[in-house]
């Protein structure tokens, strides 16, 4: 393991030039998430279009692998269906608790491949999930909100 | 720097330490700059330990037999030990805990739970506590847990942006309405040390406890809680060349006899009805349930170390490493530091931001080099808040850590800074 | 008798335990029966403790670095490895604390806060709590301070002459105003291994949680938290060859979610403002400041350990030891048992009297020989008060125990009553 | 340290036959001692005379060092001065507490000084003890009762 391992150019490159970044208008949910250990924060936001994430929107303080997640999460949802969106989050969340042992597949994970040596630091992959947490619990709600306007 | 101003010969004090000699990957040497979060421990403890698990080991106070005695004998001879070592006049005020966090927890909860006989030392609707913004959240949550119970109101000390208390406001905040003041002596995430006379003053004029949360202070230098004035100190043996497990605090005997018991059970009981029970004098009043008894063998042995080498020479060690780190590590560009800029008043923790790196990207990249530093708000969250930062790298200094370690750091900042420039 | 028909290999056992080759005052070889006061500890609980200080040593949850990654590994492999021990569903169930009196306060001061959301959760006058009087002081103190602070009613199971406990008002003791019943699992002054579905399946009926205190069952036997059908137990890592310092509460993931905090600070938080605090989820919400990190990993080991004989042979190998003390002891004239008198569901832990000698004297007398047992109340004083006496000789045994030891407690007693008679 | 240095022959036979045992009537002051480690109990009550304490009556559970004990308080301070029995008890405290390290002065304390063993024997101090803080206990009583009458 080596520095190299955890900061791949990808990761570094997404958190120096991140896509979609900025908090917008107008969308269905938001949600807030912390990571307690460090005061990482991150806010993420989506608008929803039929079965499909229109937008996904997001700001937040952290390091360079939440920055740069948060950045690979918009690419990887951002336009596509709600239920792919959700199967690319089980793909990274199980890529994430696999101690360095699953084998990403690029088809789902795109840039986020190279999230796979993060998977060996304890410490960090909190920092890796939080803006796909954030992004979960945002689609839930809003779900939940067009639930009640229809009832 | 290889030479610095110190009365303790680091390098020395170095072999005492088995872990420092611990390869990290890539066969880094250890650079271990978290002793704030805990120190390591030296040979001299370890043996004890293991010296009391293999010839010693009984419960204690409970048996006739001659482990028993020897056991007991070696937990209350810790007692007297961690007394003399912070200038308790009775050896009976040192109740030991399982850490800082107990100990604080212990008072805040007494307090609050309105079984006191003297209503000095019930909370109510009508009392303030008043601590600082710069609080280790083991002194922030149990008073607001206190508070929310009693309905007492919570109120604090501010900073200054130096990174000092803001005292300015002593006699509006601490009032006839406050019942206690609970404050930190040296900050873990700032290093500044408090300068206590002058709100004990404030406190005794209008009746109020002291409580002074010592984590940071004892195991840095000479602590003398006579000379402090305060009523209550709380501290930890991690952090302190002791094991895990153990944590002291000390009060003075009319304030713990007024307390009213805290844990239930075991040997902290003069005699249990169904019906009711009475209980122990102090010390043993607070200690419900077995004891950690090879632990607090172990806090004495590493009192006996500390005092060996001299609490004295431990804090101008720091002095002079702090005094050193500031200047290299003030010389790097986009390098700020969160806390007391100048070596004065403030102990060997120094904590800073890199300008445009996370510090967990910080952390780890030092880590990659073998440099233990700690990222994170340093459980004191609301002087990241204060700062208007999310976080802070933190390097900590003790006596076994040396010049070059700074150096490593100094020259570890700046890869950092090329790595993400 | 040399022969056991056990299916533990003691002597062999007794090579793991390098206090067992202590040699007491006249060079007499330890004859240790007070294992139900705190067991001894195996060779592979004190490397395990060395090793982690001297490799591996590090503050958990907070720190990037790698000594901190290796650190809460460790700490958190031991809370998978007693959550495994115990059958829990979930390794997040599992929390550990600094002995089983923690675990206990912990249960009974939270439900006496009065700040659970949920009303289950909160004692209050109209509640009842249900113990027995042949509980550890540690499971009647806390209930008492608790019931003190909240006008809740105590009530107990009390006890048959036979030393097991009197069942037969169940109904009319737990009822719907019962909120709790807490019990101990075995006593550790009558060796009696309490019956517990019955009074699980009333307390589902009446909405009543079910503590259960484990300090001498989980040491002893197989213990399934999933089996027994309750919501908490408690026990302590002293008794099962683990270190001094650490504890454990487990609890079902609703009832557990449902208590209030406990003590407050370090890593027990999610988000700390000065105005308020949220929690973090369990087991961290009830584990405040540093853990007993060092002790985690001992007890962990020692889980490892007596995973590896197996309890179910630990528990065969006290029963036959009991079966053959209960009946060499009970061949001398003028010694009592107080607890069962038949090797049936009880432990290895057996109490008695010899007439007209105080268990001072006995305990002295034997302790001369090298035989340390414990004389007194036990921390049960209830049970002393019970039966009329004012404290009784207690040997207790485990897997290193031999009937060459019980035989020499034979002896003992013999020469006892020579000398005083 | 054997049994022997312990148990005297003289404390053997005081316990074997104790010396005033028993509640006696009238008392002016009464005491009831409790040693929560091993839960023995002794009850002392003094009759004053002038300054001498006139009777000394006992009874109690416990074990044969707290039964000879108050055997022996009793032969020492029943009938004589109290401020004579007050020095009796200093310096029978003083040996108990000595660690075995004070040599007993047997003009003082007679049978007394067969306890000398039990000061090596942190658990049994109290023991020896409890007798005599109840005399203290019962003595004060006795006389802060008699100050208020007199008042
Ligand atoms: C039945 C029982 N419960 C509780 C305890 C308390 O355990 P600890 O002293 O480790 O808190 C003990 C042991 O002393 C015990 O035997
Ligand atoms: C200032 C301060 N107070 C309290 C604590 C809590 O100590 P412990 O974690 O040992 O309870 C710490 C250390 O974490 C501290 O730095």
């Amino acid at each position: 393991m080596t520095t190299d391992t955890l900061y791949q150019e990808i990761i570094l490159d997404h958190y120096k030039h991140p896509a979609g970044r900025g908090l917008r208008e107008p969308f269905d949910g938001e949600s807030h998430q912390v990571n307690p250990t460090c005061g990482d924060e991150m806010t993420v936001r989506v608008r929803l279009a039929g079965d499909r994430v229109k937008d996904l929107s997001y700001d937040g303080k952290g390091c360079s692998i939440s920055q740069a997640s948060a950045s690979v999460l918009h690419q990887l949802v951002a336009g596509h269906r709600v239920d792919e969106a959700f199967g690319t989050c089980d793909a990274f969340t199980e890529l994430m608790q696999g101690r360095g042992e699953v084998e990403p597949d690029e088809d789902v994970l795109g840039d986020g491949i190279a999230f796979a040596g993060v998977a060996r630091y304890p410490a960090r992959i909190k920092c890796a999930l939080l803006s796909w947490m954030a992004f979960r619990d945002a689609v839930a709600r809003a779900l939940a909100m067009a639930g009640k306007e229809r009832a | 720097m290889n030479e610095l101003a110190s009365p303790l010969d680091a390098e020395q004090v170095r072999k005492d330490f088995p872990i420092l000699e611990r390869r990290l990957a890539g066969d880094r040497p250890l650079v271990y700059l978290d002793s704030a979060n805990t120190s390591q421990k030296p040979r001299a403890v370890l043996d004890a330990l293991a010296d009391h698990y293999e010839r010693h080991n009984a419960n204690v106070a409970r048996a006739v037999h001659q482990l028993g005695e020897e056991a007991t004998a070696a937990y209350e001879n810790a007692r007297t030990k961690v007394a003399a070592f912070i200038g308790a006049p009775s050896r009976d005020e040192v109740v030991f805990t399982k850490n800082a966090s107990e100990a604080l927890n212990l008072v805040a909860n007494t307090l609050a739970s309105g079984l006191a006989a003297d209503p000095r030392f019930r909370l109510g609707p009508d009392d303030d506590v008043v601590i600082t913004e710069m609080e280790h959240h083991s002194n922030i949550v149990p008073w607001q847990l206190a508070c929310q119970r009693t309905g007492t109101r919570l109120r604090w000390f501010g900073l200054t942006d130096e990174g000092r208390l803001e005292v300015s406001n002593l006699v509006d905040l601490v009032t006839e309405r406050t019942k206690i003041v609970a404050m930190v002596h040296q900050s873990n995430i700032l290093g500044t040390v408090n300068s206590v006379s002058p709100i004990v003053a404030r406190a005794r004029e209008v009746g109020a406890l002291v409580m002074l949360d010592c984590a940071q202070s004892v195991p840095h230098k000479p602590v003398d809680v006579t000379e402090l004035g305060v009523d209550l100190i709380a501290f930890t043996g991690h952090k302190m060349c002791g094991p895990t497990g153990i944590g002291v605090l000390w009060g003075r005997t009319e304030v713990l006899d007024a307390l009213p018991p805290f844990l239930g059970g075991g040997e902290m009981i003069e005699t249990v009805d169904m019906t009711g029970s009475t209980f122990a004098p102090i010390p043993h009043k607070f200690e419900a349930g077995t004891p950690p008894i090879a632990q607090a063998v172990g806090l004495g042995t590493a009192v006996d170390y500390l005092s060996d080498l001299g609490m004295v020479n431990v804090a101008a060690h720091e002095r002079a490493l702090t005094t050193y780190a500031l200047e290299r590590l003030g010389e790097i560009d986009g390098v700020r530091f969160v806390g007391p800029r100048l070596p004065i008043s403030r102990g060997g923790t120094v904590s800073f931001t890199v300008d445009g790196i996370h510090p967990h990207d910080v952390g780890q990249v030092l880590d990659e080099l073998g440099i233990a530093v700690r990222v994170g708000h340093h459980c004191a969250r609301p002087v990241c808040v204060r700062y208007g930062i999310p976080a802070t790298t933190r390097a900590s200094f003790y006596l076994y850590t040396t010049p070059a370690e700074v150096d490593a750091l100094v020259d570890g900042v700046k890869q950092v800074q090329r790595f993400f420039g």
